[in-house]
């Protein structure tokens, strides 16, 4: 490692963290994979060394609770989770900085303004707020490696936790880092300390007593850091920024003054009020809620913020430009003769081709049952053409929903909650157990694809791997749906339309908590699947556009004919999963014979 | 009325199917009533295989009996079945080499199956030569008709040797008759 | 519209199928075929027995003959070789032509009188309340299977096949297009043609099975192709799936073809004698 | 006209070949074999189709299948075969297919003695098919008889659309007697009655003529009707209506009712007979002879002798019996035409059932001895 | 412009999910690290990668702040696939100049519209002095695999930007698979070529609407309420009515397939069309007709 530092990397925000950490000297590091958290602990196993621990755990609070633990015992350790994982692990998140840590406990939660990826946006820097910790906001790939350093050594210095709070564009953000030297760390062997670790409720009012005591004099520590940096140009204007919005201001309005602050709890407030006083006029730009704005108001300074910058999404250069002109800063530009360019397509996320999630869904739409969905990419079964899902919350609360449905008196149609493996050993347990303790009259569809596909195919607790290893003992899904008491589990192939079919149906018509597992990887992680290739035979195709109805990206219309659409299969997406040609009602879908041109054999 | 019932009996395959046949459309030549009756099935293919001819210058009401007026036995089985009864005063035929039937008295032995190797070559013919013998027996047939009837139902290549097996058994009869009391073949 | 529409008594119709019944599907491309080819259906003879499939018949206008269980190949026999110009169509069911009536099937097959049989295989003995059929699959449970069926299934194309069918061939309700397809050829076909057509029983073994409504189980049907399903044991799976009592997968399509002289043409019976040179 | 001696099972061949039968469907069974050997030889030389089948219902089957193609078809078989049959003899009933049913009694039940004969099926030609339907049977008494029923077996099948069994024991199937080959003429060969009107909407195929026989044409003619086992209207079209029903079937048997008047049974010495022997077949052969002898020996003895065993000739019993005191029956069976005496003699007459079981037909001593004992008894006959 | 150490610019390469976008974006990113320069380069991860919408958004100079790039201010469109292309073409500066692929990848969704069969994606190239569409994927073939028409596009900008072949050479090196290298350098090389070398087609034909009009009639007293055809129908025309018979709920979007007819089992539907209608007079009520 230390050969490599002085050189300069191209590295994704996330993957800047995971090697500032380990420059911090991590040794363990752990998480759950969230878009766009994922890939720091994911590079972190690529590049750490062998004794270092990276692997995912199987939830977020699971991940903190470990974390917690390890930093007792005295490694330093990274817990990377997305802004909705915080949520999972808010129990644990709220006592840690009563307890402390011993070795420094750097908690990465990544927030993703506009929802690319997630069910809700928040802003996560309130619960760290909350919790009374510190929040580091980087704003670029370097910013992102020297903040993390900075935090373990303030997590030390402070005895808590630390967040390092980044949104999607600073995650996935590639960009030039100088590592530095690593660190070279004391020893800081676990202490038997009961009095401060175990959470009595004595114990926890001298915790919260500790961490009361503890947030004046960080605020002091943060009015000096460095992090919080002050910089001066036209004193017309004086904005207030973290993170990305920083960026973005640096931008559009070069000339104007800033302070950008890397450290956003608790918040450097003499800094503040000096700087307020240096400009003529004050604006705080930051994405989502008005975090710095109600703190900078709150002092009693005026400053103008959500009233020009949007709360809801993400901010973006042309929004940030937007927000200055609607504040009068900025000219409108007159508007000159801009080029009229064709309306491009709407091409929003689909499941891939050969995805075994497909026939499951196909199946509910027939079969016409109230489906609860999960998070996952199977989520993507509420949309069109497959349409088969009526609601999604959050992770794991697809199996509550549907006990919630059912004790409501919901008898009209079958209750059926979809779930993906990774998920329900993330959070649909203890509702399955709920489930099966209450008696609830529904179905719960496993959708089994051996990975957590739709943040890149991560292991989990069913895989027998983790980010470092393998041959890891596995856990065997359909044994313990039937250990917690599920009345029926049925294993099905879900390339076998006919198979999921009845079993679906003979699941809803169970009556209790009936179990269907689907048992096909994902065709695209760990490893891209294929079989041989489907092509559709012209002359048989009607061009009915029952295939259509899965949705498969492969699938698409041959253009040349007049008085129907017949279908037609690129055969370069193809995977030959063979969904298609089984619902085929005119048997028009067959294999393509090898040798045609088209990749053939497995 | 006079009314003849005649029991042909032996092993499967010696013909006596044909022999009834031959003799049953000499009689219809010749303007009588007949009817026949075989053994069936697996008797036929048996030891003891029997066809039973009825002769009659008038309508024959019932075509059945179980004491034949005439036996022709070619082998002992048929003998042993058959022999023991015989309506009164019948008489019975049968092949000297190979049925031993000392002990009843209507009995005419004669070495049929000899007769036929030795003068036609055919012992097969045997069967032929026995209808000549009864053809005598019964006295209301022509040997001109039994003959034609022997060369007209015999099975292919068989018409000469079978019709001159009827000739040569007639004529063996004819010469022994002498010696046979006339009331033991009965008739008029 | 199907056009074989115009061919039905109107007068019976609605016909006495149960609500989703794959025969239905079956007689309708039947009757399309049949439209497609003749213009009247003087000369067609439709001969079934008994059971479900065999009521199909009585909806056709044609000649319609609904015999007795088993037999409706030997009637069919009787009537192609009496009146050798008919095209005689024989409609039967599993139960009716396995079972009861499986000897006539094997017969009809090694004559290779030209005659044309369509088996509507549901499975099950439908017109009597779900029986047992020598169709049944193992485990699938019937009214005299109450434990579950022990036996194994007949594969009908195979036994016809071996008894010498001339062409022999399988559909599937849920694929109505290969069905009139294979319906043409094997009238097409001069010799003896056998089409086992794979339907289901909606109201007696798809209760006992939970196996749903109509739709459900023309779903059911899409896995029967052993083409698409060896290429799929060709993909990984993460655990073995569990078995259902399920139809064992069977190839779709004409299963065998082969030319031998039809009994018509070795009889040498009116319009069969055989060509010049 | 030719003389010639042959079998029964041949003539009844050479009957059917004489009435037009250009259709035979059976399976091999002795002792009724001949009949499908001699056709086999005989139907394609004459341009009708000889098969084989596979078993006895499909032999039925493939016969009504013929059948309702236009041909006269026909079957021979045996008693466990004509069990086999019954069905089919039921179907051809009720939709009136006609068809001719060989039956050559063998001993029974089961495989009993396949080569020894019997009249055991009497009853089951009477009620071998499940439900109730009319019958025709006809039981020949020489191989003479064969011959002329085979003809009119097929006369009345066709004329009456109706399956008519003929039936006869393996004695007179494998007798051979002289028989004149009548020729029959070609108007003397009744036809089977077709439609009047031409095909069409409104055509009604099951509507009956004047003598209640459906004039059904053949497939194929252009007439398109269905044709069902089960009960039907006057389209052929199912139903289950009890009207309808009960009216098919009195017409079923209603038809059947002239029968008793073409076919009469045979009497013989019967118009001063103290004790009548009844019999048919073979039996009624042994019966004659034992009237002779039983004259000779001065007992007053006839022989009724149907040859229509059902319907039963009623009118001709009565006529033809009323006086005599004593009616021995004497079947090869353990008493089933009896039961149809029974029913039909007057209360002055003592009846008697006078089986012969075994598979040897009855002797003429037999019958003497039963005669001759009775009138020891004195009964009631003087 | 041409000292490649002083050179801002902004480059999106857009395309769709598996083309091989971000790999691009880094290949472009390391060549501008090899001059000194800034890069911020901003991906796209997570759901929108499964068949959506990718792009890298390159931004080079001396000093760049944001990943994103601001309308007006793109440079270089480099597209994997025609409409992400377009779909950038909004940002582009007035002088801003775009590399595309002909290759069309339709989503799903764009062939929603099945009654007309149009299809809701912008099939029809631009004939524009800027865009400068050419068969990459061709290219890529010709190179030796049809996957390389990435860096087909990518040396075909490299003639517009300073940088030298060997850096670029050098950052393939780098970022591609080593069994995949050579057939990616020759790609590199024929975009670079690409005038010469590769003819605009067509890759999609333009359609024509589907004229065939549909017309459905429905048998109701011969219905008998199995509800095949609502499960089968792929429009879900048809649902179950309170008589438990069916009922045409959107019979506008039949496209006349006829499964519905060829799978009800009571010959309750008709589905006819120009070729097949003979309305039946006296039974069944015509459901729905176009106008």
């Amino acid at each position: 490692m230390a050969t490599t530092a002085k050189i300069r990397k191209l590295l994704l925000g996330n993957e800047a963290i995971g090697l500032g950490a380990l420059h911090a000297g991590v040794r363990v590091a752990t998480g759950y994979p969230g878009t766009p958290s994922t890939e720091t602990l994911e590079y972190m196993a690529q590049v750490a060394a062998d004794e270092t621990q990276v692997q995912w755990a199987t939830n977020e609070k699971v991940a903190l609770d470990e974390g917690v633990g390890a930093a007792l015992a005295g490694s330093r350790v990274l817990v990377t989770m997305k802004h909705v994982g915080l949520n999972v692990a808010m129990d644990a998140w709220m006592t840690s900085p009563l307890v402390g840590v011993n070795a420094g406990l750097v908690v990465l939660v990544a927030d993703d303004p506009g929802m690319h990826s997630s069910q809700n946006e928040q802003d996560s820097r309130y619960l760290g707020r909350f919790a009374g910790v510190l929040i580091f906001e980087p704003t670029d790939s370097q910013e992102c490696y020297d903040f993390v350093r900075a935090a373990f050594d303030a997590s030390e210095r402070w005895d808590s936790p630390v967040m390092i709070r980044t949104t999607t564009r600073i995650s996935h953000l590639r960009a030039p880092v100088t590592p530095h030297d690593p660190d070279i760390l004391p020893s800081r062997p676990f202490q038997r300390n009961s009095g401060k670790y175990v959470m009595l409720p004595v114990n926890a009012r001298a915790g919260r007593q500790r961490l009361l005591e503890r947030l004046p004099q960080m605020t002091d520590w943060v009015e000096s850091h460095p992090f919080n940096q002050e910089e001066m140009r036209s004193t017309s204007i004086g904005v207030i920024t973290s993170g990305t919005s920083y960026q973005y201001v640096r931008d559009v309005m070069p000339e104007a003054s800033v302070l950008k602050l890397g450290i956003t709890n608790p918040l450097p407030e003499q800094k503040i009020r000096r700087f307020a006083q240096k400009v003529e006029r004050l604006l705080v730009v930051e994405e989502s809620e008005p975090y710095l704005e109600e703190s900078v108001r709150s002092l009693g300074i005026d400053a103008q913020g959500k009233v020009f910058f949007p709360r809801a999404g993400e901010l973006s250069p042309e929004l940030v430009r937007l927000g200055f002109q609607q504040a009068g800063i900025l000219e409108v530009p007159t508007s000159s003769n801009p080029a009229i360019w064709p309306e491009s397509v709407m091409r929003p996320p689909v499941l891939c081709p050969g995805c075994p999630h497909a026939t499951p869904f196909l199946v509910l739409r027939e079969i016409g049952a109230y489906v609860n969905g999960d998070i996952g990419c199977y989520t993507l079964g509420a949309s069109e053409p497959l349409s088969a899902m009526d609601t999604c919350l959050s992770m794991g609360s697809s199996i509550g929903m549907a006990v919630g449905m059912a004790k409501a008196g919901v008898k009209d149609r079958p209750i059926v909650a979809t779930i993906g493996d990774s998920t329900f050993l993330h959070g649909g347990i203890p509702a399955f157990i709920d489930a099966v303790w209450n008696d609830a009259d529904i179905t719960v569809l496993i959708l089994d694809n051996g990975t957590t596909a739709m943040t890149g195919g991560q292991a989990h607790a069913g895989t027998g791997t983790n980010l470092r290893s393998s041959g890891l003992p596995r856990v065997d899904i359909a044994a313990l749906c039937r250990t917690m008491g599920a009345g029926s589990v049925v294993v099905v192939d879900p390339y076998d339309v006919g198979a999921t079919h009845r079993a679906m149906l003979g699941a809803t018509r169970y009556r209790g908590v009936s179990v269907v597992i689907t048992n096909r990887p994902c065709v695209q992680a760990p490893t891209k699947l294929f079989g041989r290739t489907y092509g559709v035979d012209a002359n048989l195709c009607d061009g009915c556009q029952l295939c259509m109805n899965i949705g498969c990206p492969a699938l698409g219309w041959d253009l040349a004919t007049e008085d129907r659409r017949i279908a037609l299969i690129d055969a370069d997406q193809c995977t030959g999963c063979t969904v298609c040609a089984q619902i085929c009602p005119q048997s028009a879908i067959l294999p393509v014979p090898a040798g045609s041109g088209s990749r053939g054999g497995k | 009325m006079w009314k003849k019932e005649i029991r042909l009996a032996g092993s499967g395959g010696q013909g006596l199917g044909l022999a009834a046949t031959v003799l049953a459309s000499a009689a219809l030549q010749a303007g009588l009533y007949v009817t026949t009756l075989q053994s069936y099935g697996p008797e036929a293919r048996g030891g003891a295989s029997r066809s039973d001819v009825t002769l009659s210058d008038q309508d024959i009401a019932n075509p059945w009996f179980s004491r034949p007026a005439l036996l022709l036995a070619l082998n002992q089985k048929s003998w042993a079945k058959f022999g023991g009864n015989l309506a009164e005063g019948a008489l019975a035929v049968v092949d000297s080499n190979w049925v031993e039937a000392h002990e009843y008295p209507g009995v005419l032995a004669l070495p049929l199956e000899q007769m036929a190797k030795a003068e036609l070559r055919e012992k097969i013919a045997a069967n032929m030569v026995a209808v000549g013998v009864i053809g005598v027996l019964l006295d209301r047939l022509p040997l001109a008709i039994l003959a034609e009837a022997a060369y007209l139902k015999a099975p292919k290549g068989f018409e000469r040797i079978n019709k001159a097996a009827v000739e040569l058994g007639w004529h063996v009869m004819e010469q022994i008759k002498g010696g046979v009391e006339r009331e033991h073949i009965g008739g008029a | 519209m199907n056009p074989g529409k115009a061919l039905l008594r109107q007068d019976m119709m609605p016909h006495i199928l149960c609500p989703g019944c794959g025969h239905g599907i079956v007689m309708s491309a039947l009757v399309r075929v049949l439209a497609k080819r003749y213009a009247s259906l003087d000369q067609v003879a439709l001969v079934a027995g008994i059971g479900c499939s065999s009521r199909v018949v009585g909806y056709i206008d044609a000649n319609t003959l609904h015999t007795t269980h088993g037999r409706a190949l030997s009637f069919a026999t009787g009537l192609k070789l009496a009146r050798p110009e008919l095209t005689v169509i024989v409609v039967t069911g599993d139960g009716d032509g396995l079972g009861i009536g499986g000897n006539h099937l094997i017969h009809a097959a090694r004559r290779n009188v030209d005659l044309t049989c369509i088996l509507f295989n549901n499975e099950t003995y439908g017109m009597t309340g779900g029986q047992l059929a020598p169709t049944t699959v193992t485990q699938a449970f019937t009214t005299t299977t109450p434990y579950g069926n022990h036996e194994s299934a007949f594969d009908a194309t195979a036994l016809v096949t071996a008894a010498g069918a001339t062409f022999v061939a399988r559909a599937q309700a849920y694929r109505p297009d290969l069905l009139e397809g294979l319906i043409e050829q094997a009238l097409d076909h001069r010799g003896f043609s056998f089409l086992d057509v794979l339907t289901d029983c909606t109201e007696y073994f798809s209760r006992k099975n939970q196996l749903g409504a109509g739709s459900d189980l023309l779903f059911s049907q899409t896995r029967s192709d052993t083409e698409i399903s060896l290429d799929l044991t060709e993909w990984p799976r993460l655990q073995e799936p569990d078995g259902f009592p399920v139809r064992n997968l069977m190839p779709m399509g004409v299963l065998h073809e082969s030319n031998r002289p039809t009994l018509e043409e070795v009889m040498e019976l009116p319009g069969y004698r055989p060509k010049e040179g | 006209m030719a003389t010639e001696l042959v079998s029964g099972n041949e003539a009844c061949a050479r009957g059917a070949m004489a009435a037009g039968c250009n259709f035979f469907g059976g399976y091999p069974i002795s002792p009724s074999s001949e009949v499908a050997e001699a056709l086999a030889r005989l139907l394609p030389k004459n341009g009708g189709v000889f098969l084989q089948m596979e078993d006895e219902m499909g032999s039925l089957g493939s016969v009504l299948g013929a059948s309702l193609g236009g041909a006269k078809a026909m079957t021979a078989t045996s008693g466990p075969g004509f069990t086999l049959m019954q069905e089919h003899l039921g179907y051809a009933t009720l939709a009136e297919i006609p068809c001719v049913v060989v039956d050559v009694m063998r001993v029974g039940p089961s495989t009993g003695v396949p080569t020894a004969p019997s009249q055991g099926d009497v009853m089951q030609a009477r009620w071998g098919s499940h439900g109730d339907r009319a019958v025709i049977v006809l039981a020949p008494a020489s191989v003479q008889e064969i011959y002329e029923m085979t003809i009119i077996a097929f006369n009345l099948a066709e004329r009456l659309r109706t399956p008519v069994v003929l039936i006869y024991d393996e004695v007179l199937a494998h007798m051979r007697e002289r028989v004149e080959l009548l020729v029959p003429h070609q108007e003397d060969l009744w036809r089977r009655p077709k439609p009047s009107v031409p095909p069409g909407p409104g055509y009604r195929p099951y509507l009956a003529n004047e003598e209640g026989v459906a004039p059904l044409p053949n497939f194929g003619d252009g007439y398109r009707f269905h044709v069902t086992g089960l009960m039907h209207d006057e389209r052929g079209y199912p139903t289950t209506q009890a009207k309808a029903v009960s009216q098919l079937m009195s017409r079923l048997k209603n038809k059947m009712e002239p029968v008793t008047e073409w076919i009469l049974p045979e009497s013989y010495r019967l118009e001063d007979a103290d004790l009548a022997f009844v019999a048919y077949g073979i039996t009624a052969r042994v019966a004659k002879e034992a009237v002779d002898r039983l004259r000779d020996a001065g007992i007053l003895a006839g022989l009724f002798r149907p040859r229509l065993l059902w319907p039963v000739p009623v009118t001709d019993f009565q006529k033809l019996l009323g006086h005599a005191g004593i009616a021995v029956v004497a079947e090869m069976n353990q008493g089933q035409w009896v039961e149809v005496v029974e029913r039909l003699a007057p209360r002055s007459m003592q009846v008697l059932g006078q089986g012969k079981l075994g598979g040897e037909p009855m002797t003429t001593e037999e019958l003497m001895n039963v005669a001759e004992t009775l009138m020891q008894k004195g009964a009631r006959v003087l | 412009m041409n000292d490649p150490t002083q050179i801002h610019a902004n480059v999106v390469v857009a395309g769709v999910g598996g083309q091989g976008v971000v790999l691009a974006g880094n290949i472009i990113a390391d060549v501008c690290m090899y001059y000194g320069l800034d890069v911020k380069k901003a991906e796209v991860h997570g759901m929108s990668q499964r068949g959506g919408a990718v792009s890298s958004q390159v931004r080079f100079g001396v000093e760049v702040h944001g990943g994103l790039i601001e309308k007006g201010q793109l440079n270089w469109i480099v597209g994997f696939e025609w409409a992400e292309a377009l779909r950038w073409m909004p940002l582009l500066s007035p002088e801003g100049s775009v590399f595309v692929s002909t290759e069309e990848i339709i989503p799903p969704s764009a062939l929603k519209d099945r009654v007309s069969g149009m299809v809701r994606y912008p099939l029809e190239l631009l004939d524009h002095p800027r865009v400068r569409a050419f068969d990459a994927p061709a290219l890529a073939k010709q190179a030796g695999n049809v996957k390389a028409a990435g860096v087909v596009l990518l040396g075909a900008l490299s003639i517009d930007l300073p940088f030298s072949l060997d850096v670029w050479n050098q950052a393939l090196t780098r970022w591609v698979p080593t069994k995949a290298l050579e057939i990616n350098l020759r790609a590199f090389e024929l975009g670079r070529r690409w005038e010469e070398k590769a003819p605009v087609t067509k890759p999609q034909p333009v359609p024509k609407p589907i004229t065939r009009q549909v017309w459905l009639n429905l048998e109701e007293s011969w219905c008998k309420g199995c509800g095949i055809c609502v499960n089968v129908c792929p429009e879900r025309i048809w649902t179950l009515n309170q008589k438990n018979v069916v009922e045409a709920l959107s019979p506008e979007r039949c496209t006349g397939c006829g499964l519905c007819e060829k799978l009800c089992p009571d010959f309750a539907i008709d589905v006819l069309t120009e070729s097949t209608i003979r309305v039946n007079e006296e039974g069944g009520s015509v459901l729905w007709q176009p106008n």
